[in-house]
C-alpha cells in the first residue's frame, strides 16, 4: 500500500520528465497505479481488520513523525481517490491531445493522488498538514495549466491564497496540540478529550483550516474560480477529492470536538449558509461548469453539517452521503465534459437540443442528477433520506443548533433538486427560441464510459441502498464507534420521507420555472470581493509601508541608524544616575587643552567649509593635532601612525579632488539645516554622555597590565605595543593587513574598470 | 578623565553625523574620516589614563598599551576604508560628473507604480 | 587540534597572499579551490571533533595564556556556521567560474573572494571582541569589493549606500568595543560575561545596545536593513548569492552570542518586538517589487526576523529553532540566488516586466526554483517548514502568542511573494524568445546548473536529514544556554 | 600627474628618497623595543614614494615592471602568513613566536624574535599599498596602462 504511494511519485517524476512527450504512456502508466492501489486496498481492507499502520520518524526531538494509518475510512477515502482518478484520467485520454501541457497535467494529476491518498491515511493531524500543503501546492499548478491566461492565473492564485491561508491556520493549531498535549495523533486526541481554551482554540484554527479547503462560507468562493482548470481536473480535485480533505478532517476530529458549542455552531451557520448561498448561486450560474461548482459548495456545506456537527448519525450519514455525492458529482461534470467537447460550448442558455444528439450522455447525466437531487431510488436519495432522518432528531441530541442545521439543510435540498433540475433543463433541454446546438461529433468511448460507469453506480447503490449501507458500517464506526446507521431504498412513510417529498416537489417546481438567463442581483459583498480588497490592501499597504520605510535615500538611512544610536543610549542613560564628574580634570595638560581646542575649531570648519579642499586639507589638519593628542597621551605609535597615515590620505584625497569641482554643489538650507544640526549635535552630545558614564564604571584591571609584564621577557621586546601587534594580537594584525591590501585590490579595480568601460569610447572617438 | 577631550569627542562625532548627512559624496567621505578620529580619541581617553608610553625602560607610570593597538588597528582599517570611498568617488565622478549621492531608482520607481502582482494587477476576473 | 581551527582562516588568507602574486586565471583558480578545500577539509575535522568529543575547541593563538591571547573557539553552533559557510563559498566559486562574470573580468576577484571565506571563518572562531570586529572589517572590506567589482553604473552607485551605511555599522562596532573595553578592561569573550554582569544596569544596557545595533545592521533587522534591498540586487547573482546566504547570518550569529554569552537574556523584548517588525516589514518590502533580486533581497530581510525571533524568546527550543533556521537558510536562501543567477545568464534580466513563461521554457529550472521557494515560504515537507514549525512552537510554548501569531501573518506574505516571482517570472507566454535552437536553459549554463541543482540536493538532504540535524541544533542551544561552558573551556577551570 | 615638474622636489627626491627607504627599513626592526614597527616604516616607505610622485618622477616605466604594487602586497602578505603558519608545523598554535639568539664575533648578542619576520611582511604590504593607491588613483585614467593587470 505505501509502496504504492511512492509509485504515484515516480509515476509522477517521470510523467514530467522522461515522458514529457508521450503523455498517453503516463497516463496509462498512471491508471494502472490506481488499479494496483484499487486491488490492494481491497486486498487490505478485508484481509486484516481494516487497520494496517506506518510511521516514519522525522525529527524524534519535535515529535515530528509521518504516520499514515489505513482504517476503513482511509480505505474508502483512498478507494475513491484512486477509483475516480482511474476513470477520470482514462476520461483525460480521449479529451486532452498529447502536448506538453497534457503532459504536465499527467504527472501533477497523479502526484496529486499520490498526495490525497497520503492526506486521507494521515493517522494525525501533523501528518495530515503535510500532505494538506502539498495538495494546495499541486492544485496551484493544476488550476494555473494554462497560465497563459490571466482568469486561470487568478484562479490558481485565489484557490492557493485561500487554502494557503487555513493551511496556516491548521499548522497554528497543530503547533499549539503539539505544544500544549504532545500529541496530534486523532487516536490520542480522542483518549485524551482535552479541554481547555488553548484548546478551543486550536480546534478552532484547525477547523477554520477545513473550512478554506472545503470551501465553507465564508472561504467558498475560492472553488467556483478553480474551474478555469480544465475538466477532469475540476472532475477530480475539485469535486470529488481536495475538497473532501476539509470535510474528512471534520469527520476525523468532530467526535474529539464535535461536543464543543463553539465549534458545533461555527460547523453549522458556516456549512449551512454555505449550502444555502450554494444553492442559489447554482440558480444564477449559466455556465454549466460554474453551476456544477457552485452545487459542489451547497453539497460541501451539506457534507459539512453532517460531518462536523458531532452526532455519530450524522457521522454515517456523512460518510455515506460523501460517496454518493463523489459519484454523480464526478459523472455530472465528465459528462458536461463530454458535451463541451462535443459541441464547444457550455452556455445553458444556448445550448439546445443535446440531449436528442447526445441520448446516452443525457440520460446518464440525469440520472445523476437525480440522484444529486435526493430522488428514489438513486443513491443520493438513500443517503439524503438518512441525513434528514438523524437531523429531524437532532435536537434531542445536541439542542436548538440541530433545529438550526435542519432548516438550513431543508433549504438546502431544496435548492439542490431545484439546481438538478435546472442543469439537466439547461444542458440537455431543447429550447425554442434556440437553434439547436451543433454537435461535431459523436463523444468518444474514453468520454461516456467513465460517465457509464459512475451513474450506473449510482443507481445500483441505490436500488440495493440496504447493502451499500452496511458496506459503509465499518467506514463510519473508524471515525467514531457509535456512528452506526443503516440505508434502505424504501424507508416507509416518516417524517423524514413526507420533508423529503414536498422538499423534492418544491424544489423540481422551482427549478423548472426558473429562468435559464435569470441574471443575479451583485451582492455589496461577497467573499470574493473581500478577498480581492483584502489582497489589493496587502499589496497597496505594502507599497505604501515600503514607500516610507525604503525610500532609496541614504541620508535617511544614515538618520535612522544614527537614531537608534541616540535612542538606546539616551534609554541606558536614563537607567541609571547621570554620569558623575568626580575624576574629572579639564585636561591632561595645558598643551593638550590648547590643541583640543584647536582641533575643535579645524573639525567646524571642516564641517561647514563649502571648498573642497579647504575641507580635504584641514581634515588632514584635524588628523594631525588628534596626533599631537596621541602623543601627548603617551602613545607615540599611534601619533606617529596617525601622522603617515593622515599625510597619506590627504595625498589621496587631493589625487581624487583634482578631479571634482572645487565646491560643493548644494547644501540644503533652512529648517532641514538647522534639523541636521540638532540631530547631529545631539548625536555628539548622547555619546559623549554614555562614554563619559562608562569611562567611570571599569572595576578590573586591564589586561594591558600583563601585557606590560611579558612583553620583554617573553614576546622579546620592549614596546608593547608593538608586541601586542605583532605578537600577543597578531591575528589582528594579520587580518587588519588583509583588509587593507583588499582595499588596495579594490581601489584598483575600480580604476581599471573605469579604463576598461571608457576605452572602447575613445577609440570610437578617434575613428 | 580630561574633560577637553570628552568634549572634542562630542564635537567630533557631533560633525561626523551633521557630514555623513549631506549628498555629497566628498562631504559624506569626511564624515566618515572624523568618525573614525572620534572613536578613536575616545576608546583611548575611555579605555585608558595618560601616562608615559609603555616602552619598557622608560620612566614613569604606563598608559595601557591594549587601547592603543585597538586603535592602531583601526587607524589602519579606516585607512583603508577611506581610500576606498575615495575611489568609489572618483568613480561615480567618471560616469556621471557629479558626486551627488542620489536616491535609489528602483526604490523611487515602485513607490510611484500602481501595486502589481506578478507584473501584472490583481487578477479578479473569473466571471 | 590548533591546526584545525587555524587553518580554515588561515588557509583561504594564504590562499589569497599567493593568488595576488599571479595572475593566471588558471593558477588563482586552483589555489583558489585548494585554499577553500584545505579550509573545508578541517572545518569538518573541527566539526566531527566537536561533536565525538561533546565538548567546546578552543586554541589560544601565539601560545598565550587564554586570558591574554586571541582564542580561537568552536563550539557546536560556531562549527556549524564555519562547515556550512565554507562549503557554500566553495559551491558557489564554482558557480561563479560558470557565470563567467566574476572573475573572468578581474584579477582582484579570487583573493579578495578567498579573503571573504577567512573573515567568515574568523569572523565564527573569534573568541575575542575585538578579533571578531576584524573579522566583520575583513569580510566587509571583501564584500565592498566584490559588490562593486564590475564598477558599473548601478553598482557604483549602489555600492556607496552600502558601503557608507556598513561603515556606520564598523563605526557603531568599534564604539561599542571600546566602551566595552573601557568598562572592563578586556575584550576576551570569556572573559567578558563575568567583568559586564558586574557594570551597573545602565552602562550595562548601554553596551548591550550598542553591540546589537552594530550586529543589528549586519543582519539587517528592523530599522536598520535599508542597505540591503538597495545593494544586493546590484552585485553579479552568484556574489549576491553569497552575501544573502552568509553575510546577514554573520550578523544573526553574532546577535545570538551577544545574547547568549555577553549579555545572557538581555534584550528579550526588544528584540521580539524587533523580530515581529523585520518579519513584516521585510516581506511588505518583497511583495511590493517586481524584480526578482529585489523581492528575494527584501525576503531575506524578513527571515531574518524569523531568527531574531527565535534569539528573543530565548528558550531552549527558540534557540534549537533558530540555529536549524540559520543553517536550513543558509542553502536555500544561496540557491535561490543561484536560480535567479541562470534567469538573469539567460535573458539578461530579472525583471517581471521583462520575462514570462520560464516554466514553459524549461521545466527543470522550474522545478530548482520551485523547491527552494517553497522552502522559504515554509512549506512541508521543506526543511524551511521544519525551522518555522520550530519557531512557532517555541513562540507558543513560551506563551508568545502574538508575536507567534505574526510569524504566521508573515509566512502568508512569504507565501505571496514567492507567488509573485513564480506568476512574475514562469507563467504565461515565453517571453522574451529564447534564441534559436538553445537545448534547454539549465543544459546551456551547465555549470551553474549543476552547481545550483547540487545546492538544492543540500536544501532537500537538510530536510531529510532534520532528525539528526535538529539533535545536533538542541544540543547546540543547549550549549549556548550555559555560557560558563564556553568560559571554561577557553580559561580552563 | 599633478602640475609640472618641481626642479627642487627632484633633486631633493633624488637624495631623499634612497635615505627614507633606509629610515623605513630601521624603523621597522627597531619597533619591536621602541616606537616604530611595520606599518610605521611602510608608511614611511609609502611615503618616499609620494614625495618621488610629486617631484613627478614617472613611476609606470622602471618602477612599474620592478615594483608591482600587487606583488609587494601579495608577498607581504605571504611572509606575514606564512611567519604564522610555520609554528603549526611544529605542532605549536598560529602565530606562537621564537626568539633566536646568536652571539656574532664583534658586534656581540643579535636578537631575532620571529615577529620581526612577521612585521616585515606588515612592511612589505603597506609599501604595496601605499604604491598601488597612488598609482591607480593618480594615473591618468584614459591613457595609462592598467595597474597591477599584466596587459
Amino acid at each position: 500500500m505505501f509502496v504504492l504511494l511512492f509509485a504515484h511519485f515516480i509515476v509522477a517524476t517521470a510523467a514530467l520528465t522522461v515522458l514529457k512527450s508521450r503523455p498517453r504512456v503516463s497516463a496509462v502508466l498512471g491508471i494502472c497505479v490506481f488499479v494496483a492501489t484499487i486491488i490492494a486496498t481491497l486486498q487490505w481492507g478485508r484481509t486484516t481488520d481494516g487497520v494496517r499502520e506506518v510511521s516514519f520518524n522525522w525529527i524524534g526531538d519535535l515529535g515530528l513523525s509521518l504516520h499514515l494509518r489505513l482504517d476503513s475510512f482511509a480505505v474508502m477515502m483512498v478507494l475513491i481517490i484512486s477509483v475516480l482518478g482511474a476513470l477520470v484520467l482514462a476520461y483525460s485520454l480521449a479529451y486532452f491531445d498529447p502536448d506538453e501541457t497534457t503532459a504536465r497535467f499527467t504527472g501533477f494529476f497523479i502526484a496529486f493522488a499520490g498526495v490525497m491518498s497520503g492526506l486521507v491515511m494521515s493517522a494525525d493531524l501533523f501528518t495530515m498538514f503535510v500532505f494538506w500543503e502539498l495538495t494546495s501546492v499541486l492544485s496551484f499548478l493544476l488550476i494555473g495549466l494554462h497560465s497563459e491566461s490571466g482568469h486561470a492565473r487568478a484562479s490558481a492564485l485565489r484557490a492557493l491564497l485561500v487554502t494557503g491561508a487555513g493551511g496556516l491556520c491548521l499548522l497554528a493549531g497543530v503547533a499549539l496540540f503539539q505544544v500544549e498535549l504532545g500529541t496530534t495523533s486523532f487516536q490520542e486526541l480522542a483518549n485524551m478529550a482535552p479541554t481547555g481554551t488553548v484548546i478551543t482554540v486550536a480546534a478552532i484554527l484547525v477547523l477554520l483550516g477545513a473550512f478554506t479547503k472545503s470551501a465553507q462560507f465564508p472561504f467558498h468562493f475560492w472553488l467556483p474560480g478553480a474551474m478555469a482548470a480544465p475538466t477532469p481536473v475540476s472532475a477530480y480535485l475539485h469535486s470529488a477529492t481536495m475538497v473532501k480533505a476539509g470535510i474528512v478532517l471534520m469527520a476525523r476530529m468532530s467526535p474529539i470536538f464535535g461536543d464543543l458549542d463553539v465549534w458545533r455552531w461555527m460547523v453549522v451557520v458556516a456549512g449551512g449558509i454555505t449550502m444555502v448561498l450554494g444553492g442559489v448561486r447554482a440558480m444564477y450560474a449559466t455556465d454549466a461548469k460554474l453551476l456544477l461548482a457552485h452545487s459542489t459548495v451547497s453539497q460541501l456545506g451539506f457534507l459539512g453539517i453532517l460531518a462536523g456537527i458531532g452526532i455519530p448519525g450524522a457521522t454515517y450519514a456523512a460518510v455515506v452521503h460523501l460517496a454518493a455525492h463523489a459519484v454523480f458529482k464526478a459523472a455530472l461534470f465528465l459528462s458536461v465534459g463530454a458535451v463541451d467537447h462535443a459541441v464547444g460550448s457550455r452556455d445553458i442558455r444556448t445550448l439546445s437540443g443535446v440531449g436528442r444528439q447526445m441520448p446516452l450522455v443525457a440520460i446518464l447525466a440525469t440520472l445523476s442528477a437525480a440522484s444529486m437531487a435526493g430522488i428514489i431510488p438513486l443513491f443520493g436519495f438513500a443517503t439524503k433520506e438518512k441525513a434528514l432522518a438523524v437531523l429531524l432528531k437532532a435536537d434531542d441530541k445536541v439542542g436548538a443548533v440541530g433545529n438550526v442545521a435542519l432548516a438550513f439543510v431543508v433549504v438546502g435540498a431544496v435548492l439542490s433538486t431545484a439546481y438538478s433540475v435546472r442543469f439537466v433543463r439547461g444542458v440537455f433541454g431543447t429550447k425554442k427560441d434556440c437553434a439547436p446546438s451543433h454537435v461535431h461529433h459523436a463523444p468518444s468511448f474514453l468520454l461516456v464510459a467513465p460517465v457509464v460507469l459512475l451513474s450506473s453506480a449510482s443507481l445500483i447503490a441505490g436500488l440495493f441502498a440496504k447493502q451499500t449501507g452496511h458496506l459503509f458500517d465499518a467506514v463510519a464506526t473508524t471515525l467514531s464507534p457509535e456512528a452506526t446507521g443503516k440505508l434502505a431504498l424504501w424507508p416507509g412513510v416518516n417524517t423524514a420521507l413526507i420533508v423529503s417529498v414536498i422538499v423534492v416537489a418544491v424544489g423540481a417546481a422551482i427549478g423548472y420555472v426558473f429562468p435559464l438567463a435569470a441574471t443575479a442581483r451583485e451582492l455589496p459583498v461577497t467573499g470574493d470581493k473581500v478577498y480581492l480588497s483584502l489582497l489589493q490592501g496587502i499589496l497597496t499597504g505594502s507599497k505604501k509601508i515600503t514607500k516610507y520605510t525604503q525610500n532609496g535615500s541614504l541620508q535617511t538611512y544614515v538618520v535612522v541608524t544614527m537614531g537608534v544610536v541616540i535612542a538606546t543610549l539616551m534609554y541606558s542613560l536614563a537607567t541609571d544616575q547621570l554620569p558623575h564628574f568626580d575624576n574629572m580634570v579639564i585636561a591632561d595638560s595645558p598643551l593638550q587643552f590648547g590643541v583640543v581646542v584647536l582641533c575643535i575649531v579645524l573639525t567646524g570648519v571642516v564641517t561647514f567649509t563649502a571648498h573642497r579642499f579647504v575641507a580635504a586639507l584641514l581634515l588632514g589638519g584635524v588628523g594631525f593635532a588628534i596626533a599631537v593628542i596621541f602623543a601627548l597621551f603617551g602613545a607615540p605609535d599611534l601619533a606617529l601612525t596617525q601622522i603617515l597615515v593622515e599625510t597619506i590620505v590627504l595625498v589621496v584625497f587631493l589625487l581624487v579632488l583634482r578631479q571634482l569641482p572645487s565646491k560643493f554643489e548644494r547644501s540644503i538650507k533652512g529648517s532641514a539645516r538647522t534639523a541636521q544640526i540638532v540631530f547631529s549635535v545631539s548625536v555628539g552630545l548622547v555619546v559623549a554622555l554614555f562614554a563619559l558614564l562608562v569611562g567611570n564604571s571599569r572595576q578590573a584591571p586591564s589586561v594591558g597590565e600583563e601585557y606590560i609584564t611579558r612583553s620583554s621577557p617573553q614576546g622579546g621586546g620592549n614596546n608593547v605595543v608593538n608586541v601586542i601587534l605583532v605578537d600577543f594580537r597578531g591575528v589582528d594584525t594579520m587580518g587588519e593587513i588583509t583588509v587593507l591590501a583588499v582595499a588596495a585590490l579594490g581601489v584598483a579595480n575600480l580604476v581599471n574598470m573605469a579604463r576598461r568601460q571608457r576605452k572602447p569610447k575613445v577609440v570610437e572617438a578617434s575613428q | 578623565m580630561s574633560a577637553a577631550l570628552i568634549v572634542l569627542i562630542g564635537v567630533l562625532f557631533a560633525s561626523g553625523t551633521f557630514l555623513l548627512l549631506q549628498r555629497s559624496l566628498t562631504r559624506i567621505i569626511l564624515g566618515v574620516g572624523i568618525m573614525a578620529n572620534a572613536v578613536n580619541v575616545l576608546i583611548l581617553s575611555i579605555g585608558a589614563r595618560a601616562g608615559e608610553a609603555p616602552i619598557i625602560g622608560r620612566d614613569g607610570e604606563f598608559t595601557d598599551p591594549v587601547p592603543q593597538a585597538l586603535v592602531l588597528t583601526a587607524i589602519v582599517i579606516g585607512f583603508g576604508i577611506t581610500a576606498f570611498l575615495l575611489a568609489l568617488a572618483w568613480r561615480g565622478w567618471t560616469i556621471d560628473g557629479n558626486d551627488d549621492v542620489e536616491d535609489d531608482d528602483e526604490d523611487k520607481r515602485v513607490a510611484s507604480a500602481k501595486p502589481l502582482l506578478g507584473g501584472t494587477e490583481v487578477p479578479g476576473d473569473y466571471q | 587540534m590548533n591546526i584545525a581551527l587555524a587553518l580554515p582562516i588561515a588557509a583561504p588568507l594564504l590562499g589569497a597572499a599567493l593568488s595576488m602574486l599571479v595572475k593566471q586565471l588558471f593558477i588563482q583558480r586552483i589555489i583558489s579551490f585548494v585554499a577553500l578545500g584545505i579550509s573545508l577539509a578541517s572545518s569538518i575535522v573541527v566539526v566531527a571533533k566537536v561533536v565525538t568529543d561533546n565538548d567546546i575547541l578552543v586554541t589560544r593563538l601565539g601560545g598565550w595564556p587564554a586570558q591574554i591571547a586571541i582564542t580561537l573557539v568552536a563550539d557546536r553552533f560556531a562549527a556549524l556556521m564555519l562547515i556550512v559557510s565554507i562549503s557554500i563559498m566553495a559551491l558557489v566559486l564554482i558557480y561563479s567560474i560558470g557565470q563567467q562574470a566574476s572573475d573572468e573580468h578581474s584579477t582582484a576577484y579570487h583573493p579578495v573572494y578567498l579573503v571573504l571565506a577567512a573573515g567568515l571563518a574568523q569572523a565564527f572562531l573569534a573568541g575575542d571582541l575585538f578579533n571578531l570586529f576584524v573579522a566583520f572589517e575583513m569580510m566587509l572590506m571583501a564584500s565592498y569589493v566584490l559588490l562593486t567589482l564590475e564598477g558599473t553604473n548601478k553598482q557604483i552607485r549602489s555600492g556607496v549606500t552600502y558601503v557608507v551605511l556598513n561603515v556606520v555599522e564598523s563605526t557603531i562596532l568599534l564604539l561599542g568595543i571600546g566602551l566595552v573595553f573601557a568598562a572592563t578592561g578586556t575584550v576576551s569573550m570569556a572573559e567578558l560575561p563575568e567583568r559586564l554582569a558586574a557594570l551597573p544596569d545602565g552602562v550595562q544596557m548601554g553596551l548591550n545596545l550598542l553591540l546589537l545595533v552594530a550586529f543589528g545592521i549586519k543582519a539587517a533587522v528592523f530599522p536598520l536593513y535599508f542597505w540591503l534591498p538597495d545593494s544586493y540586487p546590484s552585485a553579479p547573482s552568484s556574489m549576491t548569492a553569497v552575501f544573502a546566504g552568509l553575510l546577514t547570518k554573520v550578523g544573526v550569529y553574532t546577535i545570538i552570542r551577544t545574547e547568549t554569552l555577553l549579555f545572557p537574556g538581555g534584550q528579550s523584548t526588544l528584540l521580539i518586538v524587533v523580530a515581529g517588525f523585520t518579519m513584516i516589514v521585510g516581506v511588505v518590502g518583497a511583495i511590493s517589487h517586481t524584480q526578482m533580486k529585489r523581492v528575494l533581497s527584501f525576503h531575506i530581510v524578513s527571515q531574518i526576523g524569523y531568527m531574531i525571533l527565535g534569539v528573543g524568546l530565548g528558550t531552549q527550543a527558540a534557540l534549537a529553532a533558530t540555529v536549524f533556521f540559520v543553517l536550513h537558510q543558509i542553502p536555500v536562501k544561496t540557491s535561490i540566488f543561484l536560480v535567479e543567477g541562470i534567469i538573469e545568464k539567460e535573458t539578461g534580466s530579472s525583471a517581471f516586466d521583462d520575462i514570462d513563461g520560464l516554466a514553459k521554457r524549461s521545466g527543470l529550472l522550474a522545478v530548482f526554483f520551485m523547491l527552494p521557494a517553497l522552502s522559504l515560504a515554509g512549506l512541508p515537507p521543506f526543511s524551511g517548514f521544519v525551522a518555522k514549525l520550530g519557531i512557532l512552537r517555541a513562540g507558543f510554548d513560551n506563551g508568545s502568542y502574538v508575536i507567534t501569531a505574526v510569524a504566521i501573518f508573515g509566512s502568508l506574505l512569504t507565501l505571496i511573494s514567492m507567488i509573485k516571482i513564480w506568476m512574475g517570472l514562469f507563467w504565461g507566454e515565453v517571453r522574451p524568445t529564447p534564441p534559436a535552437g538553445r537545448v534547454g536553459i539549465m543544459r546551456h549554463h551547465k555549470i551553474m546548473s549543476t552547481t545550483s541543482i547540487t545546492l538544492v540536493g543540500v536544501t532537500l538532504a537538510i530536510a531529510v536529514l532534520a532528525g539528526p540535524l535538529y539533535d545536533y541544533s538542541v544540543q547546540a542551544a543547549e550549549q549556548l544556554l550555559n555560557p560558563m561552558q564556553y568560559v571554561k573551556a577557553v580559561l580552563g577551570s | 600627474m599633478i602640475g609640472r615638474r618641481s626642479v627642487i622636489l627632484t633633486e631633493a627626491d633624488r637624495w631623499l628618497f634612497p635615505v627614507v627607504l633606509l629610515v623605513s627599513v630601521y624603523i621597522t626592526f627597531r619597533g619591536h623595543n621602541a616606537p616604530g614597527g611595520g606599518f610605521i616604516g611602510g608608511l614611511i616607505a609609502g611615503a618616499a614614494f609620494i614625495i618621488r610622485y610629486l617631484a613627478g618622477t614617472p613611476l609606470t616605466d622602471r618602477w612599474h615592471r620592478a615594483l608591482n604594487p600587487t606583488t609587494y602586497i601579495g608577498a607581504g602578505l605571504v611572509i606575514a602568513v606564512v611567519t604564522a603558519l610555520v609554528p603549526l608545523a611544529y605542532g605549536d598554535t598560529l602565530l606562537e613566536s621564537a626568539i633566536w639568539k646568536w652571539n656574532v664575533p664583534a658586534i656581540g648578542e643579535v636578537k631575532l624574535v620571529s615577529s620581526s619576520i612577521f612585521d616585515l611582511g606588515v612592511y612589505f604590504l603597506v609599501i604595496g599599498v601605499v604604491l598601488l593607491s597612488l598609482m591607480s588613483l593618480g594615473a591618468d585614467p584614459v591613457h595609462d596602462e592598467e595597474v597591477g593587470e599584466e596587459s
